[in-house]
């Protein structure tokens, strides 16, 4: 039983790594029609995995209201907020538009979805603004470089930012908006790149303990 | 004194939420109208890269991004279509994020209606269904394009379409862009630009647009457009100012708010500690 | 579509927009039912476009149309087989799901990262270098060295084997100003990014304040307002503690 | 098996190329040179999936502008031009391929046939004939055909320096993990930590509690993990000094680890009995909400320490400012390079990327923690070496004009 439970994924992990690693150094039509087959299939599991996050959120929220806990009632709104979508998307074929109409499920994303998505991440402006004021502290060197890093760019990018440079800085020659070219042109380049290449050499070490079956973190405890 | 800086510090925050709200209205009601000059080298460097295709190149457009990010990203996605289709481009947009399927379709209901009246759906451009999986798609292209793309989003076969004559995958194409506010640009160009040798460029979001600074440095990147910013400066290359333009005017008065804020803050601060 | 839809698509635009931005003064029902709503609907959207652009033609039509593939049921059971997670006694079940998928994503990466994020970053740090003279060439050369520079130093700053004394430690100071370099930069756009955002909203509330829309911003504002009031009075709390939220 | 023909064609070509000065006499100054394709060659393209063939035929003194190179393919029966190159370009140096899979330096001309371009029905294994035909205004010759079978080919050298590099990391890999089963690796003293013995001696002194938050990341990532080690660390501390400890959480499974985590932690100091289950207590599982609500809480409180080390996203803003604003010492860490710069300003210590997996693995001692730190010091220790060393010799390069040693170094470090 041992072995179905966790012998033969850790087989099936490993074989698919190799092969799919082994497919880029190989350029044979066999490995690339193993690469074609994958590709179609890793597609339509990834369509399953969908799923979890689904059944995550059902299951959270089926819990909050068989027990009572207290906003239960808003839990109710996850449910009609998402049969809102399902049921008209099932009406009209999962089609938006009809020729140049907008079908219900169309006028669902526009008016619903679309407003509700994008105010969300807009509410953060609102929050960079006061913590800008309550939290921004520049109380070392460090801080301060970082503080005259963000003006210029702050300024750089809008019109009056850059006229107003123009105006008290123009005598030095420079454009604010050049310096900010050249912020991201060298400076970031360096400090940017540091931070890549630690990442691209801990996503390859990860990759390569998940092939080789040493991280099961993922797979939960059996 | 003292105690009225320790006041203005402790201020309730819905009056600084408050005058951001006034700051940005404003300019949407009355606008500025100040010229967006200097225009990024990255942007620059993507209008010249369309410039250069001659009529009849193919452009693979990739649109990765939902409402959250949309006023950042929809006016980068308008300009790079007009641009293309008076170019006389042949697009195919396609589409890895759910959430960006109904976004496709507005821009397909915009482009007979203003972006480009005389391009017909099927000879001059495409828009194929979304897919789950982003790696199998991006790596699936560079080989055959049909065994993933059989049909277009309405279930039509689009081998025959004429828009597809002589694409079989990446390397009969001019360019790749891929439009998003998520980490997908990094996978195009890994799984896709590098891996096919295949010309990528691409629109992000402000906040990521300072991690691509390496790709552009090495042209793995062929151009790049950096939230409004990006999209503003790219319709001033075209010459046809919209969503972009006005909306960097209107943040013109937000932008130097934070500054004021922060400067103030400090100096209050470093008031307090040494007066 | 018709056109008294539109306008009535505007109303819950607008609405919607407005209960989510009131949790700025208070958190309140109409903020929470309009937060609940958003996780169904996202849900919801997704799970209808997977419907119908991956389940239907993918899986559904090859099983039962005429050019019949059976092999689409291997991806098919790998994929049902993660939904086993939430069972446990057959939670084990969807390890052959991750495990494909782990796999494949594994070995699609390794290679490419070596290749992109690797090989091309170190040639991208050489390539300023390969000028043909020193003539004419002297602002690249300084650029070029700045990022070699900076690039050596940032990972001095991310070495762990060596004690930070002595020449290890300048290095890694140095690079840590490059850091903030970047971190400065990204802030600011930052800054911009989540303006634009906050623009966009502001745009369609001017939009759907307009007369064609009969006025719907300035209505519903009125109305959250008045209600603000009439809570404030019915519940009479000490307003201190509110003001943190 | 390539190299050993080029050498030959060489030969032949310098052979053929003297033998073609010497014999042409004076009297054919005027007529325009006529170049010698007896070199002309069609072999399948290396390295491929056998989709290409490569034509290659010696640059001679007839290549003056004007005069093309018209390439022509054909099944069996009709010729199909394949592409029209002017005599000047297409040279064996303009081609794309690294030095130890391509001699870039031959004096030959070098054209890549795309076979399904030209033959839709194309299956690898096919035989094709090859010719070319040198015409400059009226002058033209045209080339022997060459038959060839383009076949695919079982490695492909062109990613050799790609496939290096991952061996050595496997071997490195297989090194430190074994190593640091055996008896552990040498980590030095991470900053941060220093500070938090500070921010818990504060509490102590203040008699405030600490706020500790392990991000909205789930519990299989890698930074939650570090997270929850750097917990058992402060919980030791705080159960030695009993501080009030408090921890809100986003993930259910997150707070059962960390349950375990911290009681552990106060039975290893044998405080056991000051240990309360409600230390660990579950908010939200909504981002926004969560946020608000720990807001709160700390603003109530007023806590002497804040904690901020995990995956965070856009929330990291709103928790950061109020802790900020209460005065309490705050330490953060996240892998998230968006959110760095809002923790930068606001706190005042932050562990940036990497070095919150470092802190993970020094605290915890967990060899597989520990050997992936080693990997990636081995990797940068690569690349600073590479970088350093490669800029000089290729600065060098460009002095003395070492143009063999310039390209050497361009295509070790590229992707192909």
């Amino acid at each position: 039983m041992i072995l179905i439970k966790k012998y033969i994924p850790l087989a099936l992990c490993f074989l698919f790594g190799v092969l799919t690693l082994g497919s880029y150094y190989v350029p044979t039509a066999a490995s690339e029609n193993y690469m074609e087959a994958m590709n179609q299939w890793e597609n339509i599991v990834a369509g399953f995995a969908f799923l979890l996050g689904l059944f995550g959120l059902f299951y959270s929220h089926y819990n909050k209201i068989t027990r009572k806990v207290d906003g239960w009632g808003y839990s109710l709104f996850v449910y009609i907020g998402f049969f809102m979508m399902v049921i008209p998307a099932i009406l009209s074929e999962g089609k938006i538009m009809e020729g140049t109409t907008l079908t219900s499920i169309g006028w669902g994303y526009r008016f619903i979805y679309n407003a509700l998505a994008s105010t969300m991440f807009s509410v953060l402006a609102f929050y960079i603004v006061s913590t800008a004021y309550r939290a921004f502290r520049i109380k070392s060197a460090q801080a301060a470089v970082l503080f005259v890093a963000a003006l210029i760019v702050i300024l750089g990018k809008v019109p009056l930012g850059q006229m107003l440079w123009d105006t008290t800085l123009g005598w030095t020659g420079t454009q604010v908006s050049g310096i900010v070219q050249w912020l991201m042109d060298v400076p970031v380049v360096a400090g940017r790149r540091g931070i890549m290449m630690g990442l691209a050499i801990g996503g390859i070490v990860t990759g390569l303990k998940i092939i080789f079956g040493i991280e099961r973190q993922y797979m939960g405890r059996d | 004194m003292k105690n009225f800086i320790e006041k203005l510090l402790k201020i309730d925050r819905r009056l600084i939420f408050l005058t951001l709200t006034l700051l940005l209205f404003i300019p949407i009601v009355r606008p500025l109208g100040l010229p967006n000059k200097n225009i990024g080298t990255e942007v620059k460097g993507l209008y010249d890269r369309i410039e250069s295709l001659p009529p009849g190149s193919f452009i693979l457009l990739s649109i990765d991004y939902d409402p959250g990010t949309r006023p950042e990203l929809h006016p980068q996605a308008i300009a790079v279509l007009r641009h293309a289709f008076r170019k006389d481009l042949r697009v195919g947009m396609l589409t890895l994020i759910a959430g960006a399927t109904g976004l496709v379709e507005e821009l397909a209901e915009r482009i007979p209606k203003d972006i480009a009246p005389d391009k017909v759906y099927g000879k001059d451009y495409v828009i194929l269904p979304y897919q789950p999986n982003p790696a199998a798609v991006m790596t699936q292209v560079g080989m055959d394009l049909y065994k993933i793309y059989d049909t277009d989003r309405n279930g039509l076969p689009i081998k025959d379409m004429e828009v597809m004559k002589g694409i079989r995958n990446v390397k009969d194409m001019g360019l790749g862009i891929c439009i998003t506010g998520t980490a997908l640009l990094d996978s195009w160009v890994a799984l896709t630009g590098d891996r096919y040798k295949f010309p990528f460029a691409g629109g992000c979001t402000a906040v990521s647009q300072m991690g691509y600074a390496p790709y552009l440095q090495t042209g793995q990147l062929k151009g790049l457009m950096g939230g409004m910013k990006g999209a503003a400066d790219y319709e001033g290359l075209i010459g046809h100012k919209e969503k972009g333009t006005s909306g960097i005017d209107a943040l013109n008065l937000a932008h130097l708010m934070v500054i004021g804020l922060i400067v103030m803050a400090n100096i209050m601060m470093l008031w307090l500690k040494y007066l | 579509m018709s056109e008294t839809m539109m306008i009535f698509g505007g109303w819950v635009a607008a609405g919607l927009t407005i209960f989510l931005f009131s949790f700025l003064y208070k958190d309140n029902p109409f903020f929470k039912i309009a937060e609940h709503l958003f996780l169904g609907a996202g849900m919801g959207w997704v799970f209808q476009t997977v419907l119908f652009k991956t389940w239907i033609p993918k899986v559904w039509m090859p099983l039962t149309q005429a050019p019949y593939d059976f092999s689409v049921l291997i991806p098919a059971l790998l994929g049902l087989s993660l939904v086993t997670q939430f069972f446990p006694k057959i939670s084990w079940v969807s390890r052959y799901g991750f495990t494909f998928i782990m796999g494949y994503g594994s070995g699609l990466v390794i290679p490419l990262t070596i290749s992109t994020d690797f090989l091309n970053q170190i040639g991208g740090t050489l390539t300023p270098f390969m000028v043909t003279s020193f003539a004419g060439n002297w602002l690249q050369l300084l650029n070029g060295s700045i990022i070699a520079v900076g690039f050596i130093c940032v990972l001095f700053y991310f070495f762990f084997s060596v004690e930070h004394k002595g020449a290890v430690k300048k290095a890694s100071t140095v690079g840590i100003y490059f850091l903030m370099l970047y971190f400065g930069a990204a802030f600011g756009n930052t800054v911009m990014g989540r303006f634009s955002l906050l623009y966009g909203r502001f745009d369609d509330l001017y939009k759907y304040s307009g007369g064609k829309y009969f006025y719907a911003t300035h209505v519903i504002l009125a109305v959250l307002v008045i209600y603000f009031i009439v809570d404030h009075f019915r519940t009479k709390k000490p307003a201190i503690e509110e003001e943190a939220a | 098996m390539l190299n050993k023909r080029l050498n030959l064609t060489i030969f032949s070509v310098l052979f053929a190329a003297s033998a073609v000065c010497a014999a042409t006499p004076a009297s054919q100054k005027n007529a325009p040179p006529v170049p010698d394709l007896s070199g002309f060659q069609a072999v399948d393209m290396p390295y491929d999936k056998g989709e290409a063939v490569l034509l290659t035929w010696p640059v001679t003194p007839a290549d003056v502008p004007g005069a093309v190179y018209q390439v022509y393919a054909s099944a069996g029966k009709d010729w199909v031009k394949a592409a029209e190159l002017p005599a000047a370009s297409s040279l064996a140096s303009e081609v794309e391929l690294p030095f130890w899979a391509w001699k870039r330096d031959a004096a030959l001309h070098a054209f890549q046939a795309e076979m399904p371009a030209l033959f839709p029905g194309f299956k690898p294994g096919d035989g094709y004939s090859f010719k070319v035909k040198y015409v400059n205004g009226k002058t033209s010759l045209e080339s022997a055909e060459a038959k060839v079978a383009p076949k695919a080919n079982f490695f492909n050298l062109n990613r050799v320096n790609n496939f290096v590099l991952l061996v050595t990391i496997i071997v490195v890999f297989f090194w430190t993990v074994s190593h640091a089963k055996r008896k552990g690796l040498f980590i030095r003293r991470i900053a941060g930590l220093d500070a938090i013995d500070e921010a818990i001696g504060r509490a102590t002194e203040m008699g405030r509690p600490i706020f500790y938050s392990t991000g909205i990341g789930s519990m299989s990532m890698v930074p939650t993990i570090a997270s929850t080690s750097i917990l058992a660390e402060v919980a030791k501390k705080v159960a030695t000094y009993d501080t009030q400890l408090k921890v809100p959480h986003f993930d259910p499974i997150v707070m059962t680890v960390s349950k375990e985590i911290v009681k552990q932690a106060y039975t290893e100091v044998n405080r056991l009995d000051s240990y309360r289950d409600d230390i660990n207590f579950f908010v939200t599982q909504d981002q926004f909400s969560f946020a608000a609500s720990v807001d709160g809480m700390i603003h109530r409180e007023k806590p002497a320490a804040c904690f901020f080390i995990g995956h965070f996203m856009a929330e990291s803003l709103l928790l950061a400012e109020v802790g900020a604003t209460t005065g309490a010492i705050q330490i953060a860490g996240t892998e998230q390079e968006s959110q760095l710069p809002f923790f930068f300003t606001s706190c005042d210590y932050t562990l940036i990327g990497e070095e919150l997996y470092a802190a993970g693995a020094y605290l915890s001692k967990e060899p597989m923690l520990q050997s992936t730190l080693k990997v990636q010091d081995f990797g940068k220790a690569f690349v600073m070496v590479a970088v350093a060393a490669g800029s000089v010799l290729v600065l060098a390069g460009t002095i003395y004009k070492w143009d063999t040693m310039l390209y050497v170094v361009k295509h070790l470090f590229k992707g192909y």
